[in-house]
């Protein structure tokens, strides 16, 4: 069931990708899309009745979750963050030169 | 000297923290207190040698119990006009004048002003205040100035300027 | 961009130095709580950019800001590097953590984690500093004379 | 626990929605930061705290960033389509969909139950983070220690993103500059210099 809402949330970013013709709506759907991912990992990594995979005094022997899916998102998001802000410029600047950010108006005034 | 004050402030908030008091935490806090008053020292407070003086924290004591009186009023106030079935509301924008000097006593007017219900500081110019009101009771300067401003304004004076 | 009111303007230069301080606890905390050096990187620009908001850009000398982040950002990329290279330095393999490991839950300790850490915070606070000086800068219809 | 999150869930769908619905660029915008806060709920729920720290700042982030990018543009979506033409376009987007939800879907029982992770990996990392690198925060042991060559082509990947804000935003060049005399080319930090 969470599996299924979690691809549920992807294939709507997956359709503001496809189907949307504004620039910004696509950079939308694809961080829609990337939270989608994060949300799926945290979502695998989790153990029934666990904690927080963090040693403290008298709980060395505690039950944690999956670290491993954590560390793996954890440098993912900050990614996401760059590449949001790169696709960001790439828009602005295209802005600046065409006036719009309508992808097919865009491909017309090529040259 | 400005430096100063803000590495106390900073190694206080260090040791809040980590909350504990080996020779680590204390000697690593120490540096970036430091760092921390080399780069943002010289915009923390405008007149540092306000802060060593202890008769302005005994009227900053007195300050409050007299700003929670007027925030209860004026919550009952406002709990009246709303629960009221005709809404008895006159709300509006009035511009009022302060005779505070300091920019840091400025803003804790606005702030205790936007805190009280019923009123809310919108913007600062030079020594007036634009405040929307819930229930405008006069348009005119000084009489907003003295119905709105004046219960905060003499405690402040005494503690920022 | 322009500043804002004197009220954020005054809040922000009380507050703007705790800010830096906390995300550099942290960095420091990394390995013992949760955090580290993304997280504090990442606040520790938080507190760069929120003076940047409320001075306004124009206040500030934006192209020296940014040749010093780009700067700082590949200091910081060097120093992640350079712990790296330390194995090969000392003749085993990339990414030993050699330095003494220290008693477990004290702050320094860990071995090359908490300076990676660091290096790490450095590099993610600049980049993400050099994202938004770079976008502020610009001059778009929002912008009045 | 299992409500909670698949309430969360719903209010992230419907937040996705409105943000690739909405007409409005900048109400678009504060719509994915409804998904983006929520996941940070999520993530405090998964026992993932390191997770929710990086997250809640970094929405906070590209907020700032989306927003900023869009006041100095425009915050009107323009993009209609009209006529059939619309309606081909929607109903070939969600039949590709559909059949991406079924074969998915089919795939999703394999995996494991929820709640019960495999820690075929993770259970040696559980066990031996401690006396091996000294951390007792082991997500920070796994990505400093044992998978530090992941981190390396993170940063390395974070550094060249930035490099490429940096040039596609800089101001135009001096040989350019010279050649172009246009007013309405000069971006902002020009003009600053000449004050």
């Amino acid at each position: 069931m969470i599996y299924l809402l979690c691809v549920l949330l992807l294939l709507i970013g997956l359709y503001g990708v496809l189907v949307k013709k504004n620039l910004i709506k696509i950079i939308i759907g694809l961080s829609i899309m990337e939270y989608a991912l994060f949300l799926f990992f945290a979502v695998i990594g989790y153990r029934e009745g666990g904690t927080a995979p963090i040693i403290t005094k008298g709980f060395e022997k505690a039950v944690f979750v999956d670290p491993l899916p954590q560390a793996l998102v954890l440098t993912a998001i900050v990614i996401g963050l760059a590449v949001t802000a790169l696709l960001v410029s790439l828009a602005v600047r295209i802005y600046e030169k065409h006036g719009t950010f309508d992808i097919r108006k865009i491909r017309r005034l090529k040259g | 000297m400005k430096r100063i004050v803000l590495f106390i402030v900073a190694f206080l908030l260090w040791l809040l923290l980590t909350s504990a008091l080996d020779w680590q935490h204390l000697s690593i806090g120490m540096g970036v207190a430091f760092l921390v008053a080399f780069l943002f020292g010289n915009i923390f407070v405008q007149q540092p040698e306000k802060c060593f003086q202890i008769k302005r924290y005994l009227w900053f004591c007195y300050y409050l119990p007299i700003f929670l009186w007027e925030c209860i009023k004026a919550n009952f106030d406002v709990a009246y006009r709303v629960l009221h079935p005709r809404m008895p509301i006159h709300p509006g924008i009035v511009k009022v004048r302060t005779q505070l000097k300091s920019d840091m006593a400025k803003v804790c007017l606005a702030n205790s002003i936007t805190m009280t219900p019923g009123t809310l500081s919108v913007d600062i110019k030079d020594e007036y205040l634009y405040i929307h009101w819930i229930n405008v009771r006069s348009q005119d300067m000084a009489e907003a100035t003295k119905l709105i401003v004046s219960r905060f304004e003499r405690i402040l004076a005494k503690i920022f300027d | 961009m322009r500043g804002m009111t004197l009220i954020v303007k005054t809040i922000t230069r009380l507050i703007v130095g705790l800010i830096f301080l906390y995300g550099i606890y942290i960095v420091f905390h990394g390995h013992l709580t949760p955090g580290g050096g993304f997280a504090g990187g990442i606040i520790i620009a938080g507190a760069f950019i929120l003076l940047v908001l409320a001075e306004g850009s124009e206040e500030l000398s934006t192209e020296v800001k940014k040749w010093r982040a780009s700067l700082f950002e590949s200091l910081g990329i060097f120093i992640f590097w350079f712990l790296a290279m330390l194995g090969v330095f000392a003749g085993t393999f990339f990414f030993l953590n050699l330095l003494p490991k220290g008693k477990p839950l004290e702050l320094l300790s860990a071995g090359i984690i908490l300076p990676c850490n660091i290096g790490i915070g450095i590099e993610v606070g600049a980049a993400l500093f050099a994202i938004f000086i770079t976008l502020a800068v610009l001059k778009g219809k929002g912008d009045k004379e | 626990m299992l409500t909670i999150l698949i309430l969360l869930l719903i209010l992230m769908i419907l937040g996705a929605i409105i943000a690739l619905e909405g007409k409005d660029l900048l109400s678009a915008i504060i719509s994915l930061g409804i998904v983006g806060f929520a996941l940070v709920l999520v993530f405090l729920i998964l026992q993932a705290p390191d997770l929710a720290i990086v997250q809640i700042v970094v929405e906070t982030l590209a907020l700032i960033i989306l927003i900023a990018a869009i006041l100095k543009t425009t915050r009107e979506d323009t993009t209609e389509t009209r006529g059939a033409k619309k309606i081909f376009i929607y109903l070939c987007g969600l039949g590709f969909l559909g059949l991406f939800l079924f074969f998915i879907n089919q795939t999703l029982t394999e995996l494991p139950r929820f709640g019960y992770p495999i820690m075929r990996m993770a259970g040696n990392y559980l066990s031996l983070g401690l006396t091996k690198t000294g951390a007792s925060n082991l997500v920070a042991a796994i990505i400093l220690d044992f998978r530090g060559y992941d981190t390396l082509g993170e940063v390395t990947v974070l550094f060249t993103a930035v490099m490429g804000v940096i040039v596609v935003l800089r101001k135009i060049g001096r040989r350019t500059r010279e050649k172009l005399p246009d007013e309405t080319k000069v971006t902002g930090s020009r003009k600053i210099e000449e004050k």
